[in-house]
């Protein structure tokens, strides 16, 4: 199978995460869509680094996993306090500063 | 030739004038005496000048002062200085003679004006700008005095300025003079272009070089400045409303000098218009039209000063025209404006008598048998009238007879009309002027039991006096031996010119000039016998239209006055809305733009979000867009 | 057999000793008492961005590839860089000592009983001071960060904390934790572009570091398609952080939103990271694929300086306008990135360090502007300010006449420098539109100057409070140095000249 | 220590005399600040006598390196032109002070400032007319605004925020298109003799064509809105209006002359090729200012409005005479310059103090003057009769100049402006009349005349009018070197008589 077909993969679940940010309302739900946009840099990372046959993809891939994860922390407590002070995780109800 | 007393001329005046505005109330007490002393000084000099010419030689009898250098820019070279020639100090003498009279006549005419010291000193400003006028070496000098004399008159023109008209025609007066000085500035700048100088001697230098296209268009320029100064057609609004001023003003400068003063600067650019006949052709036709102009505008009019307005315009028209007639006429030209300074300067300063024993009445419809109570002012101012109207051998007969012979003798069919013209311009004058005299002292007394009427003081009536005598004597004075004209010759016609056809022997010509005196004389007389105290409404359209001035205050204000005043308010609006508005209507542009971009910041992180894909998205296009 | 990779400690010192401050900072919350803690933190942080000056100070004449095996590049402009974000975080740090701008308890439910009580006990949590500490040293990794690896770390070092800190506010609570949820998801978002951009450019290159790009790109051999997205991906993550049109929606509402010290150490820090490797990424990665990238970046610039400069107009809060000036000037220093030569690295350097302290004393005096309740950075209510406190003011007018470049103050050199490389670059019509969108952001300006000055105090007027001794200082320092840099500014420019140089 | 080290470093130590001296001793506080400004005045008169007008280069030079690394120095140095303007302004700010002696009390933040303000734009002035360094003349071209917009705004009347603000944006907006210029040139510098900002260097540079026409567009639009030639104007006569008299004079008298003085120096000794190219335009934009400045004078129902238009016509008559390109164009006009900074100082100072007495600024208020305040009246008509060039008083030499400079190279465009002087004598002369004459209007019968302090400070200034009028040799000398060399520098010369001799 055409390796290329990873990247497209790769591709698609960019889009995919893009759009979901644009479209989603749950803050939870729009992160998610963030980490599946990295997942998808993660894969293009690994298979690229198969493609060009050396290792630093696959260690580059490693990093921006802890990386999420950190990410995973510092988003889940902003979104947790925001959740607490307003009772909703609807990003569009954090809209008070505009104009 | 040098001489260092031509300054004293212009400065113990010019300074004098100063000390006098500077000391304030202070000199109320004695301004008048001192100013007066002053003038007689400069007069004094004056002739001491003329004896030191006198006595020397036709060709060393000009004297030049250099005082200092007063613009040197590059080529443009125009030093502060003086020259004193067989011209200038003609005018020299009659300026400081008339000058002087009228000071004196003022000492008693104005004794109840609170303000008489200022008066003072404006005459003596007067005399000083309008000898620098005469005395200038170049023409930039000459533009000095040329301004000077006309803010002199502006600041006596308006000398009881409170009284709204008054200022008004102050105001008038300096402006039609304005549109003259563009002449004479144009003149200078096309002088320069044309000769590198502005010195009457370099621009006579470089005459010969010039092409005749220039020449005539400096020419151009020169009279359209003269007929600012003088009243003459189209400029000649002015004179009338002038009359303002205090009655010595308008004898002294409205008369006898300062209008004469174009005169002057076309004869005195003699070298210029003998190099275009064109220019000549142009002086002469303004010439006749204004001494027409002002004698018909001079048959409608009741007030005695206006009358006098309308006639010296029509005397200066005669002027002009005979210093339109090249070399054979300048000098005619210069003696017609010393008779005419004396007689009409008698005859302003016999209405000023009238009036000041008629307690400022000027409506002659008001005065009438006033010769039996004023019997000075009416003998002096009787001399006058037979000099204007040119009975010999009264002064005006001699001048005004050689300026009649020489438009005759300018030849051809322009000889025709030019002389017709003058002819009946001696006729018309004697016609009002007759009819200002019965008018004013003969017939009934039709003045209101108010005013009493009673003789000046001699403070007055000896002015009046020394001027009859000029008008008496003046005009054989110059005549004998065509002394003046001789006189004259070295600087207005060096190559002695001599006049080219004789249309008629002199003899003929004067007796024409008498014959058409004797009507309008008698026109005059038999028409006046009479005179109803209100201005009869019934008369003829054209009586109206001379009362009007010939409608020339109307055509201006219609054709220049309404309109320049349309566009000052369109260009004011122009400004706030075109111009101006302009730049609000950006301001207003970029303030809405910032609007929007606040409006589309709505707070809303996905649609954040959007903006950063499409910008992405944008980017990714672009690029490929300039890869491929 | 693996070979343990060499680290040449004494170049990496700086930030290693940022770092420790900063673990320290946290032991020092985790355990100190809190009646100390507060001035402990204030030490440890001044202590540490002073200890780590002096280190840079020793080795600023160093340079090396292979400090940490080739994923750190330290030459002058890398020296330069971490200097300027040393001083200007150390003047911040001033800024945000002043506790009161904090809320006492982040995790407290905004006017919940707990937050009162905290309040009350006068219970001040203090992770601000490791928390910057952290930001400091991902700004200063980030500029010298020389494979992608390590940008896109540094990146994610610089940007968790801000997210927190942004959230920290002691008043308006639910504003601050809104700025700090919007700045974090779109700040995720982007930096999943830029690692996605990341992840092309190897796969054309082969590569990770920078000159590896670079040699792919001259020698040609890749994909051009894996290039274009990986230039546009990239750049959308950095454009984001230097907060450039279209990119910038974040930075009004953040801006707004954080503590306004926090405003203020973004503003001028993070935009010194973000454009220390932005500079780096195209001067040394991408400079020989200028011809594809510069027509986007020059729109992108031009946009920039015209959005930034014409919305700031409108704006009726401080914060809000000096946000959008900032972006403005972003604008103005992406001219820089396009000039592509030692001139437009060395205007940028100076142009930074002009700008990190003129917007950290603006910052600092929006602080001192308060109610009752608080901050007040609405505007209108700012009018006649200049009669209440003069010096304040004028302070104020004199930084944002810097802002608007006008001459003897230090803005106007650094927009000179900048335009003239641009210039030189041949980017004119660039210099063109900056100089008129100066013109129209001088309105802006002068329209704060009318406010401050010409307009007559409205009923609810605000007071200035008294600055506590730091922020005077802050203030000052920054104030002195505007106008020296604007009348001498020699001393700085002569240093850019000698830093501006990035190694292969 | 040069002259134009003393001259600029004095006003600034004023400066900070007057910003130590407590605040509520203003008597002390205005005679420190006069006294500073009259020392200016002595010394720079002395500079003016030293000055050798026989040298046609540039004096009192000095050079001190500022900014090296882009090779910006802090060199001053005057020709001809620049002293002239130098010793007008510096003769003028005491003045200004004398004759707005409690200008100060009315403002916003009190007499301290405003001083300060003054003094600091004194030295400005001086830098901008002597600086030999384009970087440092930009600096100081720049800079001086911001004084100038706080006492239009602080010490203003009406609408004065509103005035002052679009002064400054008018003139910040020309000024950064000068900067792209300044920098286009500085980077050709680079390219052609090292990075420079000396005036020298620069105006030896060979520029291609276009390139010159775009660098000559952004200095002339520029000084052009200072100027302020037409249609860039419209700030003026609303600074004009909302400003003091004393801020009125600095601005028009002196700080509007950098925009003049800067074609001069700048547009045409750099772009000698595009000035040639520009010239017919800018031609034509001067005598439409002259005209339109005239009408809209004509068209003024307020004094200081009024006075600001005669200057837009003024100014239309100097930038005539400059790009005349003859020497007497030339010379005529910065004669011109300095001129028109005393008639209008003249203008300014005795119309605030007819509408300080009167309380308000409207024509229609005033009238008969001449009878109830003479010597008031006498100063007003005299100012106005400079205004109108009369024969004898000195703007009649330079406008005379300027006419016969343009009339040798540019007749049409002579004659025109030559028309302007009918104009100029009915917007004298409307409001002469409507103020000066007439019956006492209503408001006007208890007006004071002039004080002791208002005589002292009128009296040069009208002396001035007159004796350079009579005796404008001095400047002359010292300004025709300077500016034959511009025209030497463009290689041009003045057209030769068509008739010789």
């Amino acid at each position: 199978m055409d390796i290329s077909n990873y990247l497209y993969l790769s591709a698609i679940l960019f889009t995919i995460g893009a759009i979901g940010v644009v479209v989603r309302r749950n803050a939870i739900v729009v992160f998610m869509c963030v980490e599946l946009m990295l997942n998808a840099a993660n894969l293009a990372f690994v298979t690229f680094s198969r493609i060009n046959g050396n290792l630093d993809g696959q260690v580059a891939s490693f990093f921006t996993m802890v990386v999420a994860a950190c990410e995973v922390v510092v988003g889940l407590a902003i979104i947790v306090t925001m959740y607490r002070s307003r009772r909703s995780a609807s990003v569009d109800d954090a809209s008070l500063l505009k104009r | 030739m040098t001489s260092s007393h031509l300054v004293y001329l212009i400065a113990l005046p010019l300074f004098s004038s100063a000390f006098l505005i500077l000391m304030g109330r202070k000199a109320d007490k004695w301004g008048h005496i001192f100013a007066t002393l002053i003038s007689a000084a400069v007069f004094g000099v004056g002739v001491s000048e003329f004896m030191a010419m006198h006595s020397r030689a036709g060709d060393m009898r000009a004297v030049t002062q250099h005082l200092f250098s007063w613009i040197s820019v590059g080529t443009f070279q125009v030093d502060a200085s003086l020259l004193l020639d067989q011209l200038s100090i003609c005018f020299v003498l009659l300026i400081s003679g008339v000058g002087t009279l009228i000071h004196i006549y003022s000492i008693a005419y104005m004794s109840h004006d609170k303000d008489r010291r200022r008066f003072f000193a404006y005459l003596n400003f007067f005399i000083a700008a309008m000898l620098l006028l005469v005395l200038g070496d170049s023409y930039l000098n000459l533009y000095v005095g040329w301004e000077g004399v006309g803010l002199a008159s502006y600041l006596l023109i308006g000398f009881w300025n409170q009284k709204p008209t008054y200022a008004t025609a102050a105001k008038k007066a300096f402006v039609a003079n304005r549109v003259g000085d563009v002449g004479l500035s144009l003149a200078i700048m096309i002088a320069f272009a044309q000769f590198g100088s502005v010195t009457f001697d370099g621009v006579k230098a470089g005459v010969h070089g010039a092409s005749p296209a220039a020449l005539t268009a400096l020419g151009a320029m020169l009279l359209l400045a003269a007929a600012g100064k003088s009243a003459q057609f189209p400029l000649q609004s002015w004179l009338g409303d002038a009359m303002a001023g205090p009655t010595p003003v308008s004898a002294l400068i409205h008369a006898a000098t300062m209008v004469t003063a174009g005169v002057y600067l076309i004869t005195r650019s003699n070298f210029i218009f003998d190099g275009s006949s064109t220019a000549r052709l142009l002086v002469v036709i303004v010439g006749g039209i204004t001494l027409l102009f002002g004698a018909l505008i001079g048959t409608a009019k009741d007030d005695i000063k206006k009358a006098l307005a309308a006639s010296t315009m029509s005397q200066i028209g005669y002027m002009i025209l005979a210093s339109g007639l090249g070399p054979v006429g300048y000098a005619i030209a210069i003696m017609h404006l010393l008779t005419h300074g004396f007689f009409k300067a008698g005859m302003f300063l016999g209405a000023g008598s009238v009036m000041h024993g008629m307690d400022d009445e000027v409506n002659m419809r008001r005065y009438g048998a006033i010769g039996k109570v004023m019997p000075i002012t009416f003998a002096t101012f009787g001399l006058g009238y037979l000099a204007i109207i040119g009975v010999p051998p009264f002064a005006g007969f001699y001048s005004k007879d050689k300026i009649i012979e020489i438009a005759f003798n300018a030849g051809g069919t322009k000889g025709i009309i030019l002389g017709g013209a003058t002819l009946l311009g001696a006729a018309i004058t004697a016609f009002y002027m007759t009819r200002l005299m019965v008018m004013t002292f003969a017939g009934s007394k039709r003045w209101d039991d108010k005013a009493h009427p009673h003789e000046s003081p001699v403070l007055m009536w000896l002015p009046m006096v020394v001027l009859a005598i000029g008008s008496v004597a003046t005009g054989f004075l110059f005549n004998s031996g065509n002394s003046l004209v001789n006189w004259l010759a070295p600087v207005l016609n060096p190559n002695n010119v001599e006049s080219g056809s004789e249309l008629m022997k002199p003899i003929v010509v004067s007796s024409l000039a008498l014959l058409a005196v004797i009507l309008g004389v008698a026109l005059a007389v038999t028409k006046y016998r009479t005179v109803p105290v209100e201005a009869p409404e019934d008369v003829s359209i054209f009586t109206k239209v001379a009362r009007r001035d010939l409608l020339q205050d109307a055509f201006n204000e219609t054709v220049l006055m309404r309109p320049g005043q349309i566009l000052t308010a369109g260009l004011v609006k122009t400004d706030y809305f075109a111009i101006d508005g302009l730049v609000r209507l950006i301001g207003a542009v970029v303030s809405g733009t910032s609007t929007f971009l606040r409006r589309i910041q709505n707070g809303y992180v996905r649609s954040y979000a959007l903006i950063m894909v499409i910008g992405a998205l944008a980017l990714i296009a672009t690029i490929w867009v300039v890869t491929l | 057999m693996l070979t343990a990779p060499v680290l040449n400690y004494s170049l990496l010192a700086p930030i290693l000793v940022i770092l420790g401050g900063a673990l320290l900072g946290v032991l020092v919350e985790a355990f100190l008492s809190r009646a100390i803690r507060a001035s402990v933190q204030l030490t440890i942080s001044l202590g540490s961005l002073i200890l780590a000056f002096a280190q840079l100070w020793r080795t600023h004449s160093q340079t090396s590839l292979t400090a940490a095996v080739n994923s750190v590049t330290i030459d002058g402009a890398s020296v330069f860089f971490q200097g300027i974000i040393l001083v200007l975080a150390f003047i911040a740090v001033l800024l945000i000592a002043d506790q009161d701008n904090f809320a006492a308890q982040a995790s407290a439910v905004p006017g919940s009983e707990e937050e009162r009580a905290a309040i009350q006990s006068g219970k001040q949590q203090t992770e601000i001071f490791p928390l910057t500490l952290f930001a400091v040293a991902g700004m200063m990794l980030f500029p010298m960060a020389n494979d992608l690896i390590t940008l896109f770390v540094a990146l994610e070092v610089l940007s968790l904390p801000l997210y927190l800190m942004a959230g920290l506010s002691r008043r308006r609570r639910l504003l601050s934790q809104e700025a700090a949820l919007k700045y974090f998801l779109l700040g995720a978002f982007s930096s999943a572009f830029f690692l996605f951009g990341a992840a092309f450019l190897y796969g054309y290159s082969n590569s990770l570091t920078l000159s590896g790009i670079s040699a792919a790109i001259t020698g040609g051999s890749g994909n051009d398609i894996f290039l274009l997205i990986g230039i546009s991906f990239l750049s959308v993550g950095l454009l984001f952080k230097v907060g450039a049109v279209p990119f910038h929606s974040w930075t009004p509402d953040v801006y707004q939103g954080a503590p306004t010290p926090i405003t203020g150490f973004m503003a001028a820090c993070t935009k010194v990271a973000a454009f220390g490797a932005t500079l780096r990424i195209f001067y040394v990665g991408l400079a020989a694929a200028q011809w594809q990238w510069k027509p986007i970046i020059t729109a992108i610039a031009i946009l920039t300086m015209a959005v930034g400069a014409i919305a700031a107009i409108a704006q009726r809060d401080v914060k809000r306008a000096l946000a959008f000036s900032s972006i403005a000037h972003a604008g103005f220093l992406l001219t820089g990135v396009l000039a592509l030569n030692k001139a437009g690295l060395s205007a940028s350097l100076f142009y930074l360090v002009a700008y990190g302290f003129t917007t950290l004393g603006a910052f600092g005096i929006v602080t001192l502007v308060r109610d009752s309740t608080g901050e007040v950075t609405d505007l209108n209510r700012w009018a006649g300010l200049g009669k209440k406190s003069p010096l304040i003011s004028a302070m104020f007018v004199l930084f944002l006449l810097s802002f608007a470049g006008i001459p003897m103050t230090s803005g106007f050199i650094g927009k000179f420098s900048l335009f003239n490389a641009a210039y030189e670059s041949g980017n004119i019509n660039v210099v063109i539109v900056g100089v008129l969108s100066s013109a129209v952001a001088a309105f802006f300006y002068l329209r704060i100057v009318v406010l401050l000055y010409f307009t007559e105090p409205t009923s609810d007027t605000v007071t200035v409070v008294i600055p506590s001794i730091l922020t005077r200082a802050a203030i000052t320092v920054c104030a002195v140095v505007t106008i020296v840099l604007g009348i001498y500014p020699s001393l700085v420019l002569n240093m850019a000249d000698t830093f501006a140089s990035f190694l292969q | 220590m040069s002259f134009l080290t003393a001259i600029m470093l004095i006003p600034l130590l004023g400066s900070l005399i007057v910003a130590i001296l407590p605040k509520d001793k203003t008597k002390l506080i205005k005679q420190a600040a006069f006294a500073t400004s009259v020392l200016v005045a002595a010394i720079t008169i002395g500079a003016f006598v030293n000055f050798d007008s026989s040298n046609k280069a540039d004096q009192f030079l000095q050079d001190h390196s500022w900014i090296p690394s882009i090779g910006a120095d802090f060199s001053l140095g005057v020709d001809g032109i620049g002293m002239a303007l130098i010793l007008m302004a510096a003769i003028l700010v005491p003045i200004v002070i004398l004759a707005g002696w409690n200008e100060s009390q009315s403002g916003k933040w009190g007499v301290k400032t405003f001083y300060i303000l003054i003094l600091i734009l004194e030295t400005m002035m001086v830098g901008v007319f002597s600086a030999e360094d384009v970087f440092l003349f930009y600096v100081f071209f720049e800079a001086m605004l911001i004084p100038v917009y706080f006492l239009i705004g602080g010490y203003g009347q009406g609408n004065r925020a509103a005035a002052a603000m679009k002064f400054l944006l008018y003139s910040l907006f020309g000024g950064l298109l000068m900067l792209a210029a300044i920098i286009g040139l500085y980077v050709i510098s680079g390219n052609q003799t090292g990075h420079s900002f000396d005036i020298n260097t620069l105006s030896s540079l060979t520029i291609d064509q276009s390139t010159q026409n775009f660098l000559f567009l952004g200095f002339f639009i520029a000084f052009a809105i200072k100027a302020p030639l037409w249609p860039f104007h419209t700030w003026l006569p609303d600074a004009a209006r909302a400003s003091t008299p004393g801020t009125s004079i600095l601005l028009l008298g002196v700080l509007d002359k950098v925009g003049t003085y800067g074609m001069m120096r700048f547009c045409i000794t750099l772009f000698p090729e595009a000035t040639k190219t520009f010239t017919p335009i800018i031609i034509v934009l001067s005598v439409i200012s002259i005209l339109y400045g005239a009408f809209l004078a004509i068209g003024q129902k307020e004094i200081n409005g009024l006075i600001a238009f005669t200057s837009i016509s003024h100014f239309g008559f100097i930038t005539l005479g400059i790009f005349s390109m003859t020497s007497q164009g030339m010379s005529g006009a910065t004669l011109y310059m300095v001129n028109h900074g005393f008639s209008t100082a003249a203008l300014f100072m005795v119309g605030g103090w007819m509408i300080s007495r009167r309380g308000s600024s409207k024509i229609e208020d005033f009238g008969g003057l001449q009878r109830v305040t003479p010597i008031m009246a006498w100063c007003f008509f005299i100012a106005g009769m400079s205004a109108l060039a009369l024969p004898g008083l000195s703007s009649f030499v330079s406008e005379f100049l300027v006419l016969v400079g343009t009339f040798t190279r540019y007749p049409v465009a002579a004659i025109f402006g030559t028309v302007g002087i009918i104009l100029a004598a009915l917007y004298v002369l409307i409001v002469v009349q409507k103020s000066l004459h007439g019956p006492t209007a209503p408001g006007n019968e208890g007006m004071s005349d002039l004080n002791l302090r208002e005589k002292v400070a009128i009296a040069p200034v009208i002396a001035l009018l007159v004796l350079l009028g009579f005796f404008p040799k001095p400047l002359l000398d010292a300004i025709n070197p300077a500016a034959t060399h511009v025209m030497v520098h463009s290689g041009v010369t003045d057209p030769a008589p068509k008739a010789g001799k």
